[in-house]
């Protein structure tokens, strides 16, 4: 166990953001706790509103503030806890040491600027290099993610380029100064099919050379099936479920993850989908009722659910779980039918 | 023969009196005070200790004035652009500021014949142009002739009018001046259509300024911004709507004048520049409405803002020609009863401005007292408004009274509006541009309207012959009455100056009993000098002389 | 047609069926009653109306009255804010200069109002040379100097109340007209639009019927705005000595009649001043709140 | 790009034809003379027939109005009827003084519009955020001629800081009272812009990726937000400096100022119609041509609709 410990690059210990707002405070995050080996993809998985998104931007301290506010929890990044740093010491890990890629390549390149004078700004604020070894690094960056004619890409804005290039762009941009940790938020759902593919085998090619760990959050279970080893499942902003792939797709224990199998089965052969199988939405995470988040839309849910909050029990090393009858449910699998 | 000598009389009394005048800025005289309240420009020069060493030379006088029109004489038809180009050129004849009475400057001696119709007049030698030459009569015969031409389209012409061949030239006929003729270099002939005794009279006026032929040959269209004249001061710079520029003629005439220069400070509002008189920028200002007694008290200025009466007078004309005021002498008598002038003077004006009491303001030669003996009087008022066929107003049309926009005429409109209202009369005031009020007026769609009437020269004549003759274009009341024209055209031709003014008088008090206008005030100066400058005189007609002018700074 | 009841989900902007249009306005409302400063404009335009309806229960004397002996006296209990030139009462004359005020803005801003839609639809709905031609009419009232232009019309047309509502709100239009054929643009291409024409309806009966109420938010928002705009131009006329006509109190004429005297008489200027910078600032603030609660996402 | 430029100046002929022909017709239809509004007096029949022939003003309005264009497209502006100067003569004299103005009035606008605008973005919901949101409004709401006649009586007279009217030899602290004044509403309205496109952009994923990649908070909010942040700023102030052309009538009568608006305005009041023509005429180029400038500009600042670059696209 202790010489696993010191695999660990990250380590997130019942991490707790909270949004002040004029109807009351949003926990959006409440309680993560996850760790991340070096090497490793960690999925992340939730509908919209589960709080995944916010998770992620927690790690880089980059909570819209002054509503949002981290207000408990260690965020231990090789030893060194983000959430207590400073705004100025913050910067010096943000870009470098843990970096990110988002949803919407297209938003997320500033228009007014060329691709290669982006991924330069993001090389320079970190290294102490030339204007021109910079040049060079981002050349070698552009053709690292495989984009063609990198030398005159260099001098494109983000309009002049599709989606998936700027995707590549970002995830240049991300790897620019070897990040331990890469975070992944969604990063294909404004894409193609076909670039989807390309993107996510990019990131865990380049994974490989580089050494870095990645957080791939989304909502795809496709996605995580072909890329993560480890997933977790978040719903209405605490982990739920948390497992190895090959677990949770077999035996998936919470309800809300079984509703979510559930979903990818009907449409396994189709096209990419947003999850809203389960009936009604995530529920608003303010004022939230004793019992669990889930109890309202559990199909299986009892007395006790509705009264107190289940906590993560451990069922196994690497698994746990957060559910009042997750045994039942376990005995189900056994006994063939869920 | 007998009217020669007397003229000669009167020139000689004039020297003397301009010869006190000249001195009056250095000798102490005694303050002539007209009315307890009312400070003369003479009372300043007295009360302050007078420099020993006399006039000092030097430095450079700042005045405001508005943008000019022109500087051009014959199209120089504004104050502001008169007293540049007063300080630019001498005429034949000049004003005493004091008495008005007119007297000879660029000439030495002149005749008129016995029928009043020829002029002739002995022009001064060794006077030159700023550009060196010597002025002769032709320069007048073609300044005038200049003048008078339908090219010009001069927009003060109509003062040639009396001269014989004027209308050829208006009408584009004629290329020369019939009545004006140069016998030699020092004699001009002037030949009049009808006898007109206060033609000299008129002869300090600016349009008839000589203006030289090579300089409109060389400037064209350009000669406002290149004057050339006769006079203490040359023109330098004119920077439009910035200032305008004037340095001492050293080749003058008479005795040079004390400043170096002239400097005319351009500005549209009289509030920014007493703003600026205040700072100590500008030497000549006029203190605004509404700021006259707060300067009168203060203790730096105070004795310094020039209040006297101005040869301007302030009225309302009635439409005579259209009811409800045709053949109504009561109603109108009834309207001019009502007006609370002297409220209007003191609330409005500040006691500058002073209750009209006839047509011809104080200072004109010949000006009678209380002329008309119209005073606010709501009683009377009442009772003519019965006799006139409206007890309490009743059956009286809502009148319209027409005023154009801009200094306080909207307040004394609505001034008057609420002194009618008291006795029943309902008047609708309405605020126009100058030339639309005009049209209205004239069209008879307003009943009365607002106008000033003040005086290019101080003649009795120019406050009766254009507004009631019934041939002339200023006759804006269309009043007609053949008994006045008659007298009129014979107090014209009566050369003899006292019989003339009384005939004059006689006319005024007669039209005074129409009630054509309804009188309200004769303006007053509110004008304002730093308390260094020294031998500065404004008359009536706000003119003032710089050649005297010094500073004691 | 449709119940009202059916207010249920919220859909974006314009692009509903009737009953969506009605959700519309009350979101709109319910968002503009949360706006604090909206509200503060909104009660400062409801006593400002409430005084110019109520002008003479709130006036304590005639605001024409002349009281010689009164002239220049200051703010006192006898005269609130007290009195000018002509003794006549100051807090009454700017009471009933609201009337002025509200009436300048609000018939100015109609009269911009009703060309504006007029020439928008007209260019929006039909496109093509109507389109141009109004555009290219827009443009030259964009290109004219505002103030200038006022003062022109001004001058063609005399001083008065009645011209200043001409001037103003001819000057206007080519803004709204932009604003409106933007909307009808975007509302023409709608489903619902097509799916009248379809029925039969009259281009007329379409553009009431539908585009026009769908088009409409914008257009309360920038009249709003407006309004004060309107009011600030009848004082800088009235500066100018083209404002409406006396002893009609108008604040902008009050104020040009005060600037004499600035010095013995401040509260000349301050009180008609004040009275149009709060007017003014009630319809900012509307005008803000509008924007917010029609367009949340700006 | 050069096609584009042209185009639009193409595109602004209809417009001047139309705003001249509306000018002519406007101060044709004032029922009054302008030979008689000269000739105050001593205005008979011959002479006003001679002063409208000297002015031109005999002839049918449609023989004028091509007359006029006539001339213009030689360059001629006419004469004024008043000062019997060359309308080109007037113009240049009073021109340069606004254009300098409001050049100043524009300095202060992005000087301090900007700033007070990044400010409140900056610290939104501070102190400072609602000094600007309420100072702005407040702005919007006070008629400038009010405003300038306080700072005048305040600063020139009163405190003696500031000269109180005219250009004086032209030296800078004869620009800041009216300067400040004619700029008072769109530094406003400036740095309220400011304000909502600061805020805007702050909210879009870029900024969020340039946080990411380690940008201080400064950087962030000085290169990658402000750039887009100006884009509608620029348009504004672009705009604005046509708006304050037209809107220097109210300061440079109340600050005395020698420019174009108090020309015009006195001239439409003196009925000199071919000042008017002239004056309004230059003032609407320079209009249009600002915003084909401000056009160009919001080019090289927003790459996404710079014109004529080739597209690739992979």
């Amino acid at each position: 166990m202790v010489s696993k410990k010191q695999h660990m690059i990250l380590e997130v210990k019942n991490l707790k953001t909270y949004f002040d707002t004029p109807e009351g405070v949003v926990k959006a995050v409440d309680g993560v706790s996850f760790d991340l080996k070096k090497g490793e993809v960690l999925g992340i998985v939730g509908e919209t509103g589960s709080g995944k998104s916010v998770t992620a931007l927690s790690l880089l301290n980059l909570i819209p503030q002054p509503a949002g506010k981290i207000v408990e929890g260690q965020i231990l990044l090789e030893g060194t806890d983000l959430a207590r740093l400073n705004p100025r010491q913050m910067q010096k890990y943000r870009g470098s040491k843990i970096s990110m890629v988002f949803q919407d390549p297209m938003t997320s390149l500033n228009p007014v600027y060329t691709i290669g004078s982006q991924i330069m700004e993001a090389i320079r604020i970190h290294q102490s290099i030339t204007k021109n070894q910079a040049r060079k690094k981002t050349i070698e960056l552009l053709t690292m993610v495989g984009i063609p004619e990198p030398s005159r890409r260099l001098k494109s804005y983000p309009h002049e380029c599709s989606g998936g290039m700027c995707q590549r762009v970002m995830v240049a941009m991300a790897l620019a100064n070897n990040p331990s940790v890469l975070i992944a938020d969604e990063p294909t759902t404004a894409l193609d099919v076909t670039i989807q593919a390309q993107i996510l085998e990019l990131m865990v090619k380049l994974k490989d050379r580089t050494g870095s760990a990645i957080i791939l959050i989304t909502h795809d279970l496709g996605v995580i099936a072909k890329y993560a080893s480890r997933v977790m499942v978040m719903y209405g902003g605490k982990p739920v479920e948390f497992a190895d792939v090959d677990t949770i797709f077999y035996e998936p224990l919470h309800p809300y993850t079984r509703g979510l199998m559930g979903s990818i089965t009907r449409l396994d052969n189709k096209k990419k989908q947003r999850l809203l199988a389960i009936e009604g939405s995530c529920p608003s995470l303010i004022d939230l009722p004793p019992g669990c988040t889930f109890y309202p839309r559990c199909p299986y849910a009892r007395k006790r659910c509705a009264q107190s909050y289940p906590g993560l029990e451990q069922v196994n090393p690497g698994r746990r779980i957060a559910c009042h009858r997750w045994k039942n449910f376990r005995k189900g699998y056994n006994e063939g039918k869920p | 023969m007998a009217a020669m000598k007397k003229v000669q009389i009167i020139v000689a009394l004039y020297m003397v009196i301009a010869m006190a005048v000249v001195f009056a800025g250095c000798a102490p005289q005694a303050p002539v005070v007209q009315e307890p309240e009312i400070e003369t420009e003479d009372a300043v020069a007295a009360e302050e200790p007078v420099a020993e060493e006399g006039p000092k030379q030097g430095g450079t006088m700042q005045i405001y004035i508005h943008e000019p029109v022109s500087l051009d004489p014959p199209n120089c038809y504004e104050s502001e652009g008169i007293q540049v180009i007063r300080q630019v050129w001498d005429g034949l004849f000049e004003y005493d500021p004091e008495t008005l009475e007119t007297k000879p400057a660029l000439v030495e001696d002149y005749d008129i014949s016995d029928d009043g119709l020829v002029y002739t007049f002995y022009l001064r030698k060794g006077v030159n142009f700023h550009n060196g030459r010597e002025l002769v009569a032709d320069d007048f015969v073609y300044a005038w002739t200049r003048a008078a031409d339908k090219e010009t389209a001069s927009y003060l012409a109509y003062h040639l009018a009396p001269i014989v061949g004027y209308e050829a030239l208006q009408q584009g006929t004629a290329d020369t001046f019939e009545g004006v003729v140069a016998i030699d270099d020092y004699t001009l002939q002037v030949t009049l259509q009808y006898p007109f005794a206060d033609f000299i009279n008129t002869l300090g006026h600016v349009v008839f300024y000589p203006v030289a032929r090579e300089d409109i040959e060389e400037h064209g269209e350009q000669y406002a911004q290149n004057i050339n004249g006769v006079g203490p001061f040359q023109f330098v710079e004119w920077v439009h709507n910035q200032y305008i520029v004037l340095e001492r003629n050293e080749d003058y005439w008479r005795e040079n004048a004390y400043l170096d220069g002239v400097k005319y400070v351009i500005m549209a509002d009289e509030n920014t520049a007493f703003l600026e008189f205040q700072a100590g920028n500008l030497d000549f200002a006029q203190v605004p409405v509404g700021q006259v007694n707060a300067t009168l008290a203060d203790p730096e200025f105070g004795d310094h803002v020039i209040i006297k009466p101005t040869m301007m007078l302030y009225f309302y004309v009635m439409n005579i020609n259209q009811p409800p005021f045709r053949d109504n002498v009561k109603l109108r008598q009834a309207i001019a009863h009502m007006i609370d002038k002297q409220n209007i003077c003191e609330v409005v004006g500040e006691g500058v401005p002073s209750p009209a009491t006839g047509f011809v303001p104080p200072g004109v030669p010949g000006f009678q007292e209380n002329a008309s003996g119209v005073t606010y009087d709501p009683q009377r008022a009442a009772q003519l408004l019965e006799e006139a066929g409206y007890p309490q107003g009743e059956g009286l049309p809502t009148l319209k009274l027409g005023y154009n926009i801009g200094a306080s005429h909207e307040i004394i409109a609505e001034a008057v509006q609420a002194d009618a209202a008291e006795l029943g009369v309902n008047i609708e005031v309405e605020g126009y541009e100058w030339g639309t009020m005009l049209e209205k007026g004239q069209r008879g769609e307003i009943n009365f309207y607002r106008l000033g009437w003040q005086a290019a020269y101080p003649t009795m004549d120019y406050f009766l012959y254009p507004l009631f003759h019934s041939e002339s274009p200023d006759n804006f009341a269309g009043y007609n009455n053949p008994e006045v024209d008659q007298l009129l055209e014979e107090a014209r031709s009566t050369l003899d100056r006292e019989a003339r003014i009384a005939k004059y008088r006689e006319i005024e008090k007669m039209v005074l009993n129409d009630h054509v206008f309804a009188l309200i005030y004769f303006y007053g100066s509110r004008r304002i000098v730093q308390p260094y400058v020294r031998g500065f005189v404004l008359d009536s007609m706000e003119h003032y002389d710089l050649r005297n002018v010094w500073l004691d700074k | 047609m449709f119940s009202k009841q059916g207010t249920g989900k919220v859909y974006n902007g314009a692009s509903g069926y009737g009953y969506k249009k009605t959700s519309l306005y009350r979101n709109a409302w319910r968002r503009l009653k949360k706006n604090k400063l909206a509200m503060v404009g909104l009660s400062i335009i409801c006593v400002l109306a409430a005084t110019a309806i109520f002008s003479p229960l709130v006036a304590t004397h005639d605001p024409t009255a002349r009281i010689k002996e009164e002239s220049f006296r200051s703010p006192s209990t006898e005269h609130w804010f007290g009195t000018d030139i002509l003794g006549r009462d100051i807090y009454s004359r700017v009471i009933y200069g609201s009337r002025i005020s509200i009436m300048v803005g609000v018939v100015a801003v109609g009269i911009s109002l009703a060309i504006g839609i007029t020439m928008g639809a007209l260019a929006g709905y039909f496109g093509g040379f109507p389109d141009t031609m109004v555009m290219r009419m827009a443009d030259i009232f964009f290109a004219f100097p505002y103030i200038l232009g006022a003062i022109a019309i001004m001058t063609v047309l005399g001083p008065g109340l009645v011209n200043i509502f001409i001037a103003i709100g001819i000057l206007g239009w080519a803004y709204f007209a932009r604003l409106f054929r933007g909307s009808v643009l975007s509302v023409k291409n709608k489903e619902y639009v097509a799916a009248a024409r379809a029925l039969g309806a009259s281009n007329f009966r379409i553009m009431a019927k539908h585009i026009l109420p769908n088009s409409f938010a914008p257009m309360i928002v920038l009249g709003t705005m407006n309004v004060g705009t309107a009011i600030i131009v009848e004082a800088s006329l009235s500066f100018l000595g083209l404002g409406v006509q006396p002893p009609t109190p108008a604040w902008g004429h009050m104020l040009s009649e005060s600037l004499n005297y600035i010095n013995i008489a401040p509260w000349m200027m301050f009180f008609p001043g004040m009275a149009i910078v709060l007017t003014v600032l009630g319809f900012v603030l509307l005008g803000d709140g509008l924007r917010d609660a029609f367009d949340p996402r700006m | 790009m050069l096609y584009y430029i042209l185009k639009r100046i193409l595109q602004m002929i209809p417009v001047l034809i139309g705003v001249t022909l509306i000018l002519f017709l406007l101060m044709y239809i004032i029922p009054e003379d302008p030979a008689r509004l000269i000739l105050q007096q001593g205005a008979t029949d011959q002479a006003l027939a001679n002063l409208r022939e000297k002015m031109g003003i005999d002839q049918p309005l449609h023989i004028q109005y091509f007359r006029y264009m006539k001339n213009l497209l030689q360059g001629d502006l006419g004469t004024s009827y008043r000062y019997r100067r060359p309308v080109t003569g007037i113009l240049a004299d009073a021109y340069p003084n606004s254009i300098r103005l409001a050049f100043a009035a524009i300095l202060i606008e992005i000087l301090i519009g900007l700033c007070a605008g990044m400010i409140a973005a900056v610290k939104k919901y501070s102190f400072w955020d609602t000094l600007v949101t309420v100072s702005t409004t407040l702005a919007v709401c006070v008629p400038v001629f009010w405003l300038g006649m306080i700072m005048q009586n305040l600063f020139g007279l009163r405190l003696g800081w500031l000269p109180i009217s005219g250009m004086g030899d032209g030296s800078i602290q004869y620009y800041i009272l009216p300067a400040f004044t004619l700029a008072s509403v769109s530094t406003a309205y400036v740095a309220r812009m400011t304000r909502s496109s600061m805020l805007e952009v702050m909210s879009h994923d870029y900024i969020t990726t340039a946080f990411a990649k380690g940008l201080s908070y400064r950087l962030v909010v000085g290169k990658h937000a402000l750039k887009n942040a100006l884009i509608p700023v620029v348009t504004l102030i672009g705009l604005n400096l046509g708006a304050l052309m037209g809107g220097v009538v109210l300061t440079e009568t109340v600050f005395n100022w020698p420019g174009i608006g108090r020309t015009i305005y006195l001239a439409i009041l003196e009925r000199d119609t071919p000042v008017v023509l002239g004056g309004t005429l230059v003032l609407v180029i320079i209009f249009l041509v600002l915003n084909l400038v401000v056009d160009v500009l919001y080019g090289l600042l927003d790459p996404r609709i710079r014109v004529a670059k080739q597209e690739v696209k992979v």
